[in-house]
């Protein structure tokens, strides 16, 4: 992945050839850097180049301006292989401020030798306070290996037009267009695209803008670079990953989905709530979480399976519900967009911390199935999936994304509507005479459900300990009975699962397990470490619970199995932890306890993605520790 | 409609369902609860309106109210405690064909439902809600609800409850979109049929207190009302309840009461010397969320297939040269 | 244990001595069989015995007459050794009606050769389908081999009173003091006890019926028991866990109780409402278990650690203010009292399902303390350290008892009240310029927290993840620093933990592990077994969360380990069950992970205490399994 | 009381709070949102009062309004959405010489913390609460709360919200206990102070609906009360508010309105082509839960010892030959 100068243009130019690249534009909110980001990511893709993308959003709606958490922006990753995740540190800056810079430089998110466009004004700003805080950055950006170019931003588009500061996004794509070599014919199009419908009168000076962005940097910059397109893959689409949550659950047949506003996982219900619509369904959004568990449930149960979407705290607060789902075997679908937990936690930030809370939430025995998806184009398929498994084995399916597929954006073959996707009318022939609503084959712990409207289907479901006749039961067995059956369920469900593919060799030094969004980093990661000669490979798991057979089996090959999330786990080198107190990583913890094996975790908290240099540095360091020990 | 299959309905029409066909498990109230008398009128109702069996739901929170369903020979969903009336939402929602029945403890409909309570009243989904209300807490066996009179002794207030008693009614009252607020006693069969069937046929949600007798716990709560008549205000109009001539004659305190005055309503919902009974506020005109949401469009696999394509044109991209 | 005929009386009269006995008496609801059980439990163990008693109520209030799930009664079991457990079978049965009978009967409660007094009248009832149900019943009985004895107690009772149905109680209460050679002195006492105050003149009419019932029972049986005393052992009180629970409360300091009525933890705060108030607390229940979760925060935050009580439904909606309890660091002890579950499930019946839930409940990183009272008397205590522990560490305390504790009710040592049980006075002392609300210490996480009232404190207490000074946390690194410290103090206050003592030899071929009530039964199977030669011992853990050091090393030393627990799981002999599926037992489950032993579970959820025998019997068979192979 | 230490109160008696001395970290609300105007009166009512910071605590649940507590220097508590008011009253029940302040946006309060909402206005303890009206999900972006407008676009509700906007007012009005009942708009500063005093004054629950802007999302949501203050009725009164006159000139609609009227409050609150501000009901005479529930017996360690000892008395037994 080394970038190399491929000529030298007739301006002395540098032409410089690389594999990928990564973009961060930070602004103020408001300032419009997220638009940028998206555009050149969309002009990008449209050029060939595999793209990701990630939103930077603040905690506040508008926070002060020109503050470090106040930095509102986007990270674009391209590439000419095919991009997976957001991947290391920047290699190229766009900032309005340097307040906004330097939140991501004292974060660490830029790499060595980082190119960085700043704007200049405040440098001159009338506000002496503004101007020193300017001053004292620029010094601090001194001592590093950075190579700075002030851009007169502002400056340049007054020339264009008379308010800057709604117009620099596009300035600065223009640059970014002719940073990377992009035909400006992309971008004009997009431009049209954006304002064709409802502001006409906007295109013509955002194209000046573009433009004059784009003729700034071919006179003032001494660089310019080339990243091959990707080999082509057919049509694609660019979604985040809500959005394709959101138009998996169109693709579904599910009809309803209940809610309660929550970030991150909001997005995906406002999509719906204009989408499901159009295709004849409706988003309901209940007065707190409790509600909308349970309008879901009360969906479900009367024939129109639903889902219903949340994050952690909203979770939390289903905890009852998803119980009364479990025990009355009523299909529904519960979408956790995890964010940074515990508590109120991290809003906008990514974690993986709600896998254990989704198995053992609710007290007393609830088996049910638990998946995640691993990617953007995942999020589309495993609601289909998610709908299919909860009819079919009148269960409760939780699935867990996480911030990190909700708001990355990326491209994905386009799916090709099918058929067999959508759910299956609701039943309403008569019940056949002296059939029970619980009536549990003693093998598969599997009954057929009598939904209302079915003649003869009479019964009241009740989320006691109840009979096969749903009546409530008095007499011990009755309850072990109602326990084993819907265990048994997940057993069947467990036997139609098939062994995760080991991605790199299927016997080595070390495997690392991972689980949801991190799939991308790791592989990626694990792909590096294997060029570098080291044997290690990566297991990823689509379902948590219940697991398939043959994991352990993939495990035993390896000298050391470990898993890689986003969550907490005790750092074993802390004087205080030792193996009797450590805390480990969520997976981790389930792996341990099934399989017996001796499985470590690297896990963190800090509310960002893992990035592959990350795995693969933590990969190096405990292979050739284990070499000298 | 949705897909559903009508064929048997034929067949259901024939025959004429009797009380009987309404009986469900045998109930284990205990003996004297005036669970029982509301029971007896919702299964008068269901044979007089000829409703269904399978078409006809009642969903209950969990209390001694709340086994209500299973004394029903219809579809029943005893759910979690305070949570009935979201699962009743959820239920009608996309199911218009089905009759929606809910009955709820005052503990589940007052404490633990109550934000349900409030928002299932504004949304005024096509519901019929009965308040089953002992002023106890009467499956847990006898703490404070928040409709115990004030100074009653119970396990959790053993010198006596020390707040006024919440008034359902004028909580009910005063959210927006109520459009059905009915009072009556389980004791006054008669009334209590007509009330439940005046809410059976008003389009939106029809909130029912049903003032309950639980001899086990607060076996004096209703005295007042039982030995002297004349503590009752029956409340008679032409566009609200007619009283039967034997009605009438026991409960000689009337008042001409117009129940679309919202503003009367909440008074006489508000009186402290005396207890309305019979309809206090109806109003037709107010939407029902589970049909003013409805798009008009049909579910179809091909509508969803079409949504999607449309979809991902629109996020589509196609490597290519810049036209 | 076995019984032995010891002399025969003058009238021809076996007396057998033995060294326990199980008595059931049953009745419909409202009949008094409850009292009369108590106060026979009571006057057992005024005359020296060791004794359990475990109440039978049923799932409604005034359930239908003559029916087996309307039962309603009492179990004792009185002993010449300590008893810590409602034992096995049952050896004698008081029944008021047949049909009660029947339902412990196929229940498989009473030991075979069981005596059974049965109230004769109903087969005589104007009634002739009562009176047909009665023969047939009696049809049914002749095939077991019970020893019947058909008792007119209500025409005996009608001699003496008006109405019998109110007085049978105390007719069969002096049935069992003739039957149990007790002095009736007792019993006159108790009965005088209980009306003095209110009823003097029902003092008479009950002791002239506990008479009638002594003559009675000394004139048409055949036979007497003597069960010797158990040795001394000073001063006792007589509780039942819940009531133990509520003393541990007032005992503890805290004065504020915040609770929504669930059974079966409500008695424990019926207890309270009273006794805390006349402490100077205060009982809050709440509109849900919500606010009362919030409530008991909001006291505790202030300066008042507070308790919120409640059972599996109850705690499962207190999920998302668990998890503020531990990110805000707020000390709270949450005491679950454990019904059968999943979700509305077995309110009545016993089972110790939520651990996992109590540990892993809540979304995110929820490092607390989670601990179980093994006794009725541990009840007592625990109450006293979770408060210490909780304000010491600032952490969650969820407590995990059980129905079998909160109904079940046995002596156990008077307390003598301590000084230093009590909470300490609200610091109100002005809090030192500069310091910070959560200034973690490095080495134990740490830190001393600001009560509101304190000069120089003010803060804002957040459940967003935050900074020392209790800001909201925008850089990714406070995220990771709290998540360390909050999960440090577990592993501190892990460290001064103290191995659980083995029961037994500390080596051997099987260690059963334990945790909440089972204690009693597993220890007397366990004490059984060992006579019979097996090399077993038992383990039993307080501490669930975190676990003490050195209980691996205790593990090594037997051949097997296995937990003997309360909840569900899956049968290993079903036929889709395997190692890859097999859901265990929930400390089963936590041992695996951490120890990473091969732990085996037997567990079931019938509702009921675990008998001694049951375990026993499991102990040979896999002792003798093992042999063969 | 309650083993207080209360030695420092001299050296906070000497020393005069100014505004500043409220001030806690810097707000990061939107330019021009009303929250801002909320703090600044809720500042002054602090020096005004000379309120001890460290005996002051703001409770918030999650949103933007409830980053408030962050902005004074006094005690906070942001806590979970919806929650507020649960963790006051258990701050205030043993603590009666804390102030405890309640900030709640409109979702916070009126949708997910209903049930808490109406329970916290029956028990009446001595708490000032505000809700930051703003019709609006502000922190979550964009979704309409129970308080939108009906017909408002909002991310959920892409075609407009379909039901009538809840009432807060009429809501409260119909709780029982509720004991202080205020409106009013953050931007008239001198109605919103008095308001706000006259709540802190208030023995009991005093809850004061404050129409809050968003210009971020609402921005037009109460234009016709700002550019008509004719669409406002100034409700004054000897026992309610007196109005200063600058105020009293650009309101010209005002109404003499008795705030012990019950009826008459919920009247005006149901008003719908003019919105009232001030207070529509006030009663001294409820009883405050956390005062009538207290008994009065200090929670010492020797009390404790003795409750203990006579329970163990009760419940003792020492195995005895029988007396
Ligand atoms: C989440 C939850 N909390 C508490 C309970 C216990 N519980 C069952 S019924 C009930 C209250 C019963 O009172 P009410 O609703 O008035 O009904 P009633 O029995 O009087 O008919 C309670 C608190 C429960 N089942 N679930
Ligand atoms: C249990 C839970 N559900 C949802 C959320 C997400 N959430 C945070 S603030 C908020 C609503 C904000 O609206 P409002 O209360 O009106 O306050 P505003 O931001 O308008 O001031 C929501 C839904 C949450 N934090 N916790
Ligand atoms: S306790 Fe009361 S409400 Fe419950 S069944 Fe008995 S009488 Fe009816
Ligand atoms: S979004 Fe609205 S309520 Fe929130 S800070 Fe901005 S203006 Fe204020
Ligand atoms: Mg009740
Ligand atoms: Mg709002």
């Amino acid at each position: 992945m080394k970038e190399q100068t491929v000529r030298v243009a007739a301006n002395s130019k540098q032409i410089i050839q690389a594999e990928e690249h990564i973009i961060e534009i930070v602004s103020d909110s408001g300032e419009g850097a997220q638009t940028a980001g998206q555009m050149f990511g969309t002009i990008s893709a449209k050029a060939g180049n595999s793209v990701w993308t990630v939103e930077i959003i603040p905690a506040e709606i508008e926070p002060p301006p020109r503050t470090a958490p106040g930095a509102s922006g986007n990270r674009i990753r391209i590439g000419s292989f095919e991009i997976t995740n957001a991947g290391d540190d920047a290699k190229l800056v766009v900032a309005f401020n340097e307040q906004a810079l330097m939140g991501g430089m004292s974060a660490g998110k830029f790499e060595s030798g980082c190119i960085v466009l700043l704007e200049s004004m405040w440098g001159k700003h009338p506000n002496p306070a503004i101007a020193r805080e300017y001053a004292a950055t620029m010094e601090k950006l001194k001592q590093t290996d950075y190579r700075i170019y002030e851009v007169p931003m502002e400056a340049e588009c007054l020339k264009v037009v008379q308010d800057a500061r709604r117009g620099k996004n596009m300035f600065v794509v223009g640059m970014l267009c002719n940073i990377y070599s992009r035909d400006l014919a992309y971008a004009y199009k997009e431009i049209e695209n954006k304002f064709k419908a409802k502001k006409p009168a906007m295109i013509k000076p955002n194209i000046d803008l573009l433009d004059a962005g784009y003729r700034w940097a071919e006179e003032n910059l001494d660089f310019r670079f080339e990243i091959p397109p990707c080999p082509q893959q057919g049509a694609q689409l660019v979604a985040n990953g809500n959005t394709s949550l959101a138009l998996g659950v169109i693709a579904s047949g599910m009809e309803v989905c209940a809610m309660y506003p929550i970030t991150p996982a909001t997005s995906a219900s406002h999509y719906l709530s204009q989408a499901l619509y159009e295709a004849g369904g409706v988003v309901h959004q209940a007065e707190d979480e409790i509600a909308a568990c349970g309008f879901a449930i009360g969906a479900s149960y009367a024939g129109k399976t639903a889902v219903t979407i949340t994050s952690g705290p909203g979770m939390a607060l289903k905890t009852e519900l998803m119980a009364l789902s479990v025990m009355a075997e009523i299909p529904l679908v519960l979408v956790n967009v995890q964010r940074g937990g515990p508590s109120t936690g991290l809003p906008t930030k990514v974690e993986q911390g709600d896998l254990l809370s989704a198995i053992f939430g609710s007290p007393g025995d609830n088996p049910k199935v638990v998946m995640a998806p691993a990617t953007i184009e995942d999020c589309f398929y495993c609601m289909i999936t998610a709908r299919k498994i909860a009819e079919t084995f009148r269960t409760l399916v939780v699935v867990l994304s996480d911030a990190n597929l909700a708001t990355g954006q990326a491209a994905f073959p386009r799916p090709v509507p099918q058929k067999e996707w959508d759910a299956p009318p609701i039943d309403q022939s008569p019940v056949p005479k002296g059939a029970l609503p619980y009536d549990w084959d003693p093998k598969t712990g599997l009954s057929k459900r009598f939904i209302p409207g079915q003649p003869g289907g009479m019964h009241t479901l009740t989320g006691l300990a109840h009979t096969r006749a749903s009546g409530v039961a008095y007499d011990p067995e009755a309850n072990q009975e109602g326990c084993v059956n819907r265990s048994l369920k997940l057993a069947a469900f467990q036997k139609t699962l098939k062994a995760p593919k080991v991605f790199g060799d299927p016997a080595g030094d070390l495997l690392i397990v991972g689980w949801g969004s991190t799939k991308g980093a790791i592989e990626e990661a694990v792909t590096r470490a294997r060029k570098g000669g080291l044997k290690v490979s990566a297991l990823h798991l689509t379902y948590l619970q219940p697991m398939a057979s043959g994991i352990k089996e993939i495990m035993q090959q390896f000298k050391q199995v470990m898993t890689v999330e986003i969550n907490y786990s005790d750092d074993p080198a802390h004087e205080l932890i030792d193996e009797n107190n450590r805390r480990y990583a969520n997976l981790a913890w389930l792996l341990r306890a099934r399989y017996l094996i001796d499985i470590d975790c690297w896990s963190n908290v800090y509310g960002q993605p893992i990035k592959p240099g990350e795995i693969e540095q933590m990969i190096r360091d405990r292979l050739s520790a284990r070499k000298t020990h | 409609m949705f897909g559903l299959n009508d064929n048997c309905s034929i067949d259901q029409d024939q025959e004429y369902l009797t009380l009987e066909d309404y009986q469900g498990r045998v109930s284990r109230w205990c003996a004297g609860c005036g669970d029982n008398g509301i029971l007896g009128a919702t299964q008068r109702l269901c044979r007089d309106e000829q409703l269904p069996r399978e078409k006809t739901v009642f969903v209950s929170g969990i209390g001694c109210a709340a086994r209500f369903p299973h004394y029903m020979n219809t579809y029943g969903f005893h759910g979690l405690h305070g949570r009935a009336l979201p699962i009743a939402q959820g239920i009608k929602m996309r199911r218009p064909d089905l009759h929606v029945f809910v009955n709820m403890g005052d503990g589940d409909c007052c404490s633990i439902g109550t934000a349900h309570w409030i928002h299932a009243l504004r949304a005024n989904m096509d519901l019929v809600v009965m308040l089953h209300d002992n002023g106890i807490y009467g499956l847990t066996k006898n703490q404070a609800s928040p409709t115990t009179p004030t100074g009653l002794k119970t396990n959790t207030t053993p010198r006596g409850t020390m707040l006024r008693a919440l008034n359902p009614l004028t909580v009910t009252l005063g959210v927006t979109n109520a459009s059905f607020v009915a009072q009556v006693g389980e004791w006054i069969p008669d009334l209590l049929f007509e009330v439940l069937k005046q809410a059976f046929h008003h389009k939106g949600l029809s909130f029912v207190r049903i003032l309950q007798r639980c001899p086990h716990f607060t076996p004096e709560l209703y005295n007042a009302l039982l030995t002297n008549p004349d503590n009752i205000v029956l409340l008679t109009h032409e566009k609200g309840m007619q009283i039967g001539e034997t009605t009438a004659k026991i409960y000689k305190r009337q008042e001409h009461h117009d129940p679309s005055d919202l503003n009367r309503a909440r008074e006489l919902a508000e009186m402290s010397d005396r207890v309305p009974m019979g309809i206090l506020y109806r109003n037709e005109e107010i939407g029902r969320y589970n049909e003013i949401s409805r798009s008009g469009i049909l579910p179809t696999w091909e509508r969803r297939a079409e949504v999607l394509e449309s979809a991902f044109d629109r996020f589509g991209i196609q490597a290519s040269a810049a036209e």
